[in-house]
């Protein structure tokens, strides 16, 4: 394998990164304020329409973007009040969730555009066009770096510098912020944050409501910058994978970036190498699709240290039985 | 304490649930620019308006009672099991390999056989999510979750590399031999002169109310089922009263991964008659709202298995007679789950109270 | 009431199904009539939408896709008096229809312009589902490069193994853009659904690309150099007008009755050059003459060149 | 101005009207609440309460569990709503309708539970939410000197960048009361703040709650023990099943008159035994050791025997290793070392180291916590009452099917002879009050004639009929030949039932006494762990 090539797969990596990563962050939030969030996969569906489908229509991606967030915000309110207001089981609201977007977007999708729940293809303004960085074509031809800097880190969508700038951001808003002290706090011992004189109910669904502006840009990324348009169940599967990174990361920011760009770099290979051969075993496409989902149960078994959730996620702030 | 009457508990409040997700679809439906009344009138008509109407209704049912018993077996051992759907996709692959592992002379043998194929690979593709849980406390719906994904790219491996016949583009495998086809309604007896020939609707139904019986008799009359309740009520408890946790999540995950296998003598073995991709189409995910539904009790799940069939099978209808695309009977799902599941502290809470100050208005008097 | 059953790509896929839908679009335009028509959901669903129509006294039904050849040949006995029709697989029952087409001419044909446009000297292909039906597709198109230009370098993937690979855009795209990396500047997308995005990264690329079965070149006038044609339009259109009169065998289609071309028209009016046309001309004469034969890949499972 | 400076403000603005009004008799109360109701579903917590605390002063409120004095305590911090009743802080009527708002009254709570993050730091703990502003490190560098400033001042030390669950609870506690502190408080709540501590710790607690009354602070103590109630409460209000009985001044009444308030009769804590006539040796334990999740030994090499028809009280404060005693011989719990019962070696790990090994051993075990051991509250009365021993023969019907109706029908009759209202075995275990839930429990274990009862806290939230029941009827067992490991964290009880008494501390046993010949002084010195 060539450096052109390894360039090559890591820039693939990274666009395919960036919607797992967004998500990933997404339900960074809501699993840390105790909110567990099985449910991305729907919101980001959910956005890729919206934001497509709006994009579409005012052929601007801006006004998409607006309407991606505003999408999986829909879905973050009824999350939000299943587990928040009506204590109900977290699990099933995602659950019903997914369903809610697999659904709905594809009803609208045709009512509104009589395409067999397709968006129309987007073109021009209505996509995110990739922004070559300052300089990107002057060093082009330096060995290494240039490539590097060319090939790899210019050339991709606005979103796509944006998800790397959430990571820092994150990090910071959870470990330097009063906001982040609280929210971490929330989903260790809301009793804590409550007897404290913060609002348990306030914290979550702004946490919720992070989920869902995240959500929100990671379909968007996807309907209007990896794609062209929304096809129905367009995020294949990748809000779970979102999820199974963050696992993988361990609630935390930087290591989500990794696992993301790890989840990400499998699926460029897969792409480009249906079939590895390793001499001894060849491994087919079928493993290295499921490589992702294998590495989070190992990872959940403990075998190579263990992934502890936040203490209260999952069970609804309930205080008189 | 007082309670709510039993009759609330299970019957007002799962029905007025079930009313609210579907005036909601209905809105959903007037959204789109459809008519509702004209929507559920065709469900109606193609789902129980005709013999053949509900062979597939009650074809669709079966899958969900076995998919629904799975999830309510979990349920009362306190463990959501997410997995149905990867369960369910192995134990397909379970009754294909036996159905097309030998000349099975008559198709009661071979039925027999594919169930306990079914069962087995159904149950291990339960068993390792539950020894993770049991013995090393990972989250079992993280789990099943993966496993559902794992479960999916481990059948296309076997389709696509394994089990395609030579010269086949299908990523499927061959027939099986007609010597293991399972009677259809059609050719019973008594019975078989309403139904026409097309009827997928077999033997694998009365499997399925069968299997009702036996969960029940399970959970309520043998020794199993009362440490599986326990269990599933107190875990701290159990472990006072000397039931291994570890048994319990094995056995109760064991017997939903079975009876989410067992499904594939229905979908794979009762029709279709080979074993192609997808073959599950979401039954093991309708399994939870059945369950739900059925607040994990067989016989309710049986009606809910019956609700959602015919869902299924009218929402084919819909999407053949009108313009509504079959995708509303997702939304419906999705809507039932919503409302029975995750918002049902909405309704009850108030109801609940309501009785609880009739309760205190009667005590004082 | 003649039927038509979609297979999974859907209805609007652009380009498979779409073909079919145009035909029997046509079809009711010009006479008026009435048809009915399903899409497929899943794969466990084909024989229920089959059956369904044959119930509801549709006559003839067509269905769109090789994946229904095996329910086909379980569900064509049980309903004697009804007619169906498939596209791309053969059939062997008495009231079947089967129409394949010579894929392998067309795609000799765009292969052709493929290697004239190139000027990398490398050309790719993107194929849907990895089966015998696309290879063939795979291995005309090399033949008709190796035919313009014999040190042309093809870079050829497929987008999967399951029927999943005809409708993922995203990964079409990623797979376009590897291509690209590697210097192909004319990549041919013969993956139905999936290959609007490998038009559009082509697009975005600025290189050429290659549409199929329907005429794509709309899709991004002045970059899809031009669409391999393959006639489902005309099948699906000339059974609805045959009505229950279809005769039951198998019927091919190749160059010589149409059934596959090349499309040109104002969108790529302007990226074929002269002799290009003169060359697509002249090879589409030799092959309908059998001056050149296009080897096919199915009737061997192998391609004498890669 | 932030919330704060506030409470700085309200805290000094009190402080002198403390000092002020030491002087005159006529105080305004710093809290009055008037006519509080509160009900959790069927059960009514508080009925119609009213209570005066007057400034500087340390209030005692004491009462049987459930009595409903957490419930009263939380209505004042704003954690619970109040259903009823007027809230009147220094005079004011105020709104609590949260914490918040509680805060800025100036009140401060040390919850029986304590409400702290496990993995922040006690400096994060501290400042949550009490920040300065939106970032952290500026509160987190204020907070780090106020700390060192109540440190010295109050003799509080902790580290504060230690980790919550790295402390001790007698630690934790001082984060708490620091947490109050910090908020500027001038009313502080306690809620049963000594259960967790060894006297030690406890007279050290005495002391800083002195100091801060001396400072003008106004201290509310939750608490069971009338011994403290006595030692350092200036009034002490009793409640009584969510009423408030009587308030008095400490120093015009009396331990048995407090006692009889708290259970509405006069208490009889003696129970009739004749002298115990030890046969052979039953139970040995030589040198178990136990070691729980995180690792940490909690017994640390105990010794003990029992003999048949005696019984062994085990006196120690709550957390020294009594639960894990009874964990390993009721065998849910693994452990290392030796057990022996009538000779036989018990397994300590391993699959026969579990419940049902142990009852097919003639070990029966009434738990310390039958909400979460002893009972499923969801099953109904007939199915807790076969609980641990369902797979027993006598209850199937078939090797396949239980019998259900004879069970039922057997439930029934140990209704009847246990005592246990209303005796109905259909009724699910939750809709019984505490003591009738006690009875199901010691009806399921007694009757099975055992060899060796562990029993933990009997009588812990029962009333004092039941509790003479139940006393009656572990003696009555001893009588039969059976041995007996009793634990207690109830002084009084460990006097009235044991043989002999063994003090654990710190996962050891201090030593071994005759009850005639020792008293509660002696065994308290032994709990703190500073006598033998
Ligand atoms: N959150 C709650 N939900 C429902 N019921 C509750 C709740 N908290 C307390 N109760 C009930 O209210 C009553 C009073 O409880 P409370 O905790 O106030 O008693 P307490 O006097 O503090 O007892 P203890 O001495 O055991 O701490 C009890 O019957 C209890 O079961
Ligand atoms: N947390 C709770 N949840 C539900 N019900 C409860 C709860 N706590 C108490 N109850 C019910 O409230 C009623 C009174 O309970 P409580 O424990 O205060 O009884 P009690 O009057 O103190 O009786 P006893 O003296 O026998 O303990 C009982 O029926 C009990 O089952
Ligand atoms: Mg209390
Ligand atoms: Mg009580």
């Amino acid at each position: 394998m060539d450096f052109a090539t390894i360039i090559e797969l890591l820039d693939s990596a990274v666009r395919l990164g960036t919607p797992l990563l967004l998500a990933c962050l997404a339900g960074l939030f809501s699993e840390r304020a105790g909110i567990f969030d099985i449910g991305l996969e729907g919101k980001m569906l959910m956005a890729a329409f919206f934001s497509a489908a709006v994009a579409a229509v005012t052929g601007s991606a801006w006004l998409g973007l607006l309407a991606g967030i505003g999408g999986a915000m829909s879905l973050t309110l009824v999350h939000g009040l299943a587990s928040i207001t009506f204590r109900g089981n977290q699990l099933i609201s995602g659950v019903a969730v997914n369903f809610l977007a697999s659904g709905f977007t594809v009803l609208i999708a045709q009512s509104w555009f009589q395409q067999g729940g397709r968006t129309p293809q987007l073109s021009g303004n209505a996509r995110f066009e990739p922004i070559t960085l300052p300089g990107a074509d002057a060093v082009k031809d330096v060995p290494v770096i240039g490539q590097i800097y060319d090939n790899l880190l210019s050339g991709h969508t606005i979103l796509v510098y944006v998800a790397f700038a959430m990571v820092p951001l994150t990090w910071w808003v959870l470990f330097r912020t009063r906001f982040g002290l609280r929210l971490r706090a929330v989903g260790e011992n809301p009793e804590s944050v409550d007897t404290a004189g913060v609002s348990v109910i306030r914290l979550r669904y702004t946490a919720v409501a992070i989920t869902g502006v995240l959500s929100g840009l990671a379909g968007t990324y996807l309907a209007t910058g990896l794609a062209a348009g929304f096809v129905k169940e367009m995020t294949a599967g990748r809000g779970y994978i979102a999820l199974a990174a963050l696992i993988f990361a361990k609630w935390r920011p930087v290591p989500a970036l990794g696992a993301t760009m790890l989840f990400g770099l499998l699926e460029a290979i897969s792409n480009r190498y249906p079939n590895i051969d390793l001499g001894v075993v060849n491994l087919p496409i079928q493993f290295m699709q499921a490589v992702p989902y294998i590495l989070t149960v190992v990872i959940l078994a403990g075998f190579i240290g263990k992934a502890i959730p936040p203490r209260a996620g999952g069970q609804p702030y309930v205080k008189e039985r | 304490m007082e309670k709510t009457p039993k009759w609330i508990d299970v019957g007002l409040i799962p029905l007025l649930n079930l009313l609210i997700a579907f005036v909601i679809s209905g809105i959903v439906v007037l959204l789109i620019g459809e008519n509702p009344v004209q929507a559920i009138k065709v469900m109606i008509d193609g789902a129980l308006g005709s013999p053949y109407g509900w062979g597939y209704t009650l074809f669709y049912a079966t899958n969900f009672i076995f998919t629904g018993l799975a999830v309510a077996v979990a349920y009362h051992a306190s463990q959501f099991n997410i997995g149905g759907e990867g369960q369910a996709t192995l134990g397909g692959l379970g009754v294909a390999l036996v159905c097309l592992a030998f000349p099975w002379p008559h198709w009661s043998i071979a039925l027999l056989a594919a169930m306990i194929g079914g069962a087995l690979f159904g149950a291990a593709w339960a068993a390792i999510p539950a020894y993770l849980q049991a013995k090393r406390g990972s989250h079992i719906v993280i789990t099943t979750i993966m496993f559902n994904f794992i479960g999916a790219s481990l059948l296309n491996y076997m389709l696509v590399n394994v089990l395609r016949p030579r010269g086949s583009m299908d990523p499927a495998t061959a027939r099986f031999p007609k010597s293991t086809y399972l009677p259809t309604f059609h050719d019973m007896p008594l019975i078989g002169q309403f139904f026409g020939k097309s009827v997928p609707a077999n033997i694998s139904f009365f499997i399925a109310v069968l299997a009702c019986f036996l969960v029940w008799g399970l959970i309520w009359r043998t020794r199993l089922g009362y440490a599986i309740r326990a269990f599933g009520r107190s875990e701290s408890a159990a472990r006072y009263a000397g039931i291994s946790p570890v048994k319990i999540v094995m056995a109760a995950m064991l017997i939903s991964g079975a009876l989410a296998g067992l499904m594939a003598i229905n979908n794979v073995m009762g029709t279709g008659h080979r074993l192609v991709l997808n073959s599950v189409e979401g039954a093991g995910f309708i399994g939870i709202a059945v369950a739900l539904m059925g607040r994990n009790h067989p016989f309710g799940v049986f009606l809910a298995a019956l609700l959602f069939g015919f869902l299924y099978q009218g929402g084919g209808e819909l999407a053949l007679e009108t313009t509504i695309p079959r995708e509303l009977i997702t939304v419906i799902q999705a809507l039932v789950i919503l409302f029975t599941g995750a918002f049902d502290n909405m309704l009850r809470a108030p109801i609940e109270s309501f009785f609880v100050a009739r309760a205190n208005a009667k005590k004082e008097a | 009431e003649p039927a038509i059953i979609y297979d999974l790509g859907g209805k609007f896929d652009k380009s498979f199904n779409e073909a079919a839908f145009h035909g029997a679009k046509r079809w009711a335009d010009e006479t008026g009539g009435k048809y009915k028509e399903l899409e497929m959901q899943s794969e466990a669903q084909r024989e229920q939408a089959l059956r369904k129509l044959a119930e509801s006294g549709a006559n003839p039904i067509v269905m769109t896709g090789f994946a229904f050849g095996d329910t086909l040949n379980q569900v064509a006995p049980d309903y004697p008096d009804t007619k169906f029709a498939i596209i791309d697989m053969v059939v062997d029952q008495p009231n079947v229809e089967s129409v394949v087409f010579k894929e392998e001419q067309g795609s000799y044909l765009v292969g052709l312009m493929a290697g004239m446009a190139s000027k990398t000297g490398t050309v790719g292909f993107v194929g849907g589902m990895d089966i015998p039906l696309i290879r063939k597709f795979a291995c005309g198109y090399v033949q008709g490069v190796k035919a313009a230009n014999p040190d042309a370098k093809v870079i050829q993937n497929m987008t999967g193994t399951t029927p999943a690979a005809w409708n993922d855009p995203v990964k079409g795209g990623e797979i376009a853009k590897a291509q690209i990396s590697q210097g192909a500047d004319v990549i041919y997308a013969a993956a139905g659904g999936t290959g609007i995005g490998v038009l559009q990264a082509a697009a975005d690329g600025n290189i050429l690309s290659i549409g199929v079965d329907s005429n794509q070149n709309y899709l991004h006038p002045g970059k899809v150099l031009t669409s391999m044609l393959k006639r489902v339009d005309t099948a699906v259109y000339n059974i609805f007008k045959e009505g229950t009169d279809i005769k039951p065998g198998i019927k091919v289609m190749g160059l010589g009755d149409d059934g596959v071309g090349v499309a040109l028209d104002d969108n790529n009016k302007a990226l074929v050059t002269p002799e290009m046309l003169k060359a697509v001309d002249q090879a589409k004469a030799d092959i309908i003459s059998g001056k050149v034969q296009v080897h096919d890949y199915m009737s061997d499972d192998s391609c004498p060149v890669k | 101005m932030s919330a704060a400076d506030q409470t700085n403000a309200g805290r000094q603005a009190t402080a002198a009207l403390g000092a002020k009004e030491a002087a005159t008799p006529a105080k305004v109360p710093a809290i009055e609440l008037k006519g509080i109701s509160k009900a959790f579903g069927t059960v009514q917590a508080n009925k119609d309460i009213a209570i005066r605390v007057m400034p500087g002063a340390i209030h005692g409120i004491i009462g049987e569990n459930g009595a409903g004095k957490s419930t009263l305590m939380s209505i004042l911090y704003g954690f619970y709503k109040a259903d009823k009743g007027e809230i009147w802080i220094k005079g004011k009527r105020t709104q609590i309708p949260d914490s918040q708002a509680a805060i800025s009254a100036g009140i401060g709570m040390v919850f029986q539970h304590f409400k702290l993050v496990q993995n922040f730091t006690v400096l994060e703990n501290i400042i949550l939410g009490a920040e300065e502003g939106a970032l952290l490190r500026p509160s987190l560098a204020k907070a780090r000197k106020e700390l060192k400033r109540l440190a010295d001042e109050y003799e509080l030390n902790v580290d504060p960048d230690e980790k919550i669950e790295e402390l001790s609870v007698g630690h934790q506690q001082r984060v708490e009361i620091l947490k109050a502190l910090y908020r500027q408080a001038d009313i502080l709540i306690l809620d049963e703040p000594t259960g967790v501590l060894t006297p030690d710790e406890a007279d050290h607690l005495f002391r800083i709650l002195d100091f801060l009354r001396k400072e003008g602070k106004t201290i509310i103590l939750i608490t069971h023990k009338l011994r403290e109630i006595m030692e350092i409460t200036d009034t002490v209000s009793v409640m009584r099943r969510g009423e408030m009985t009587a308030t008095v001044k400490t120093s015009e009444t009396s331990p048995e008159q407090l006692a009889e308030l708290m259970v509405g009769r006069k208490v009889l804590l003696n129970v009739t035994k004749t002298k115990a006539n030890p046969g052979d040796t039953v139970l040995e334990i030589e040198d178990l050791r136990v070691r729980d999740e995180d690792k940490v030994e909690r017994l640390k090499g105990i010794n003990l025997t029992i003999r048949a028809g005696e019984i062994l009280g085990i006196a120690g404060v709550a957390g020294n290793g009594q639960s894990e005693l009874l964990e390993v011989l009721g065998g849910f719990a693994n452990g290392t070392g030796t057990i022996r019962v009538n000779g036989q070696d018990l397994d300590l790990t391993g699959k026969h180291s579990d419940g049902q090994s142990r009852r097919a051993r003639g070990i029966a075990h009434v738990p310390e916590d039958r909400h979460h051991l002893g009972l499923i509250l969801d099953f109904m009365a007939w199915e807790n009452m076969i609980f641990g021993y369902h797979s027993d023969p006598a209850y199937q019907k078939n090797p396949l099917l239980m019998d259900n109706a004879g069970i039922i029908a057997h439930t029934a009759s140990a209704m009847e002879r246990f005592d246990v209202r209303p005796p109905i075995p259909t009724l699910p275990a939750k809709s019984f009050s505490g003591g009738n839930q006690q009875k199901i429990v010691l009806a399921r274990e007694i009757e099975r004639d055992p060899v060796l009862l562990l029993v933990g806290q009997p009588t812990r939230g029962v009333d004092i009929g039941a509790i003479e029941f139940i006393h009656k009827r572990i003696v009555e067992l001893r009588d039969q030949g059976a041995a007996i490991l009793l634990v207690s964290v109830e002084l009084d009880e460990i006097f009235a039932l044991s043989d002999r008494i063994a003090v654990m501390f710190d996962g050891q046993i201090m030593g071994e006494r005759l009850p005639e010949d020792t008293n509660e002084k002696e065994l308290g010195l032994m709990m703190a762990g500073v006598a033998t």
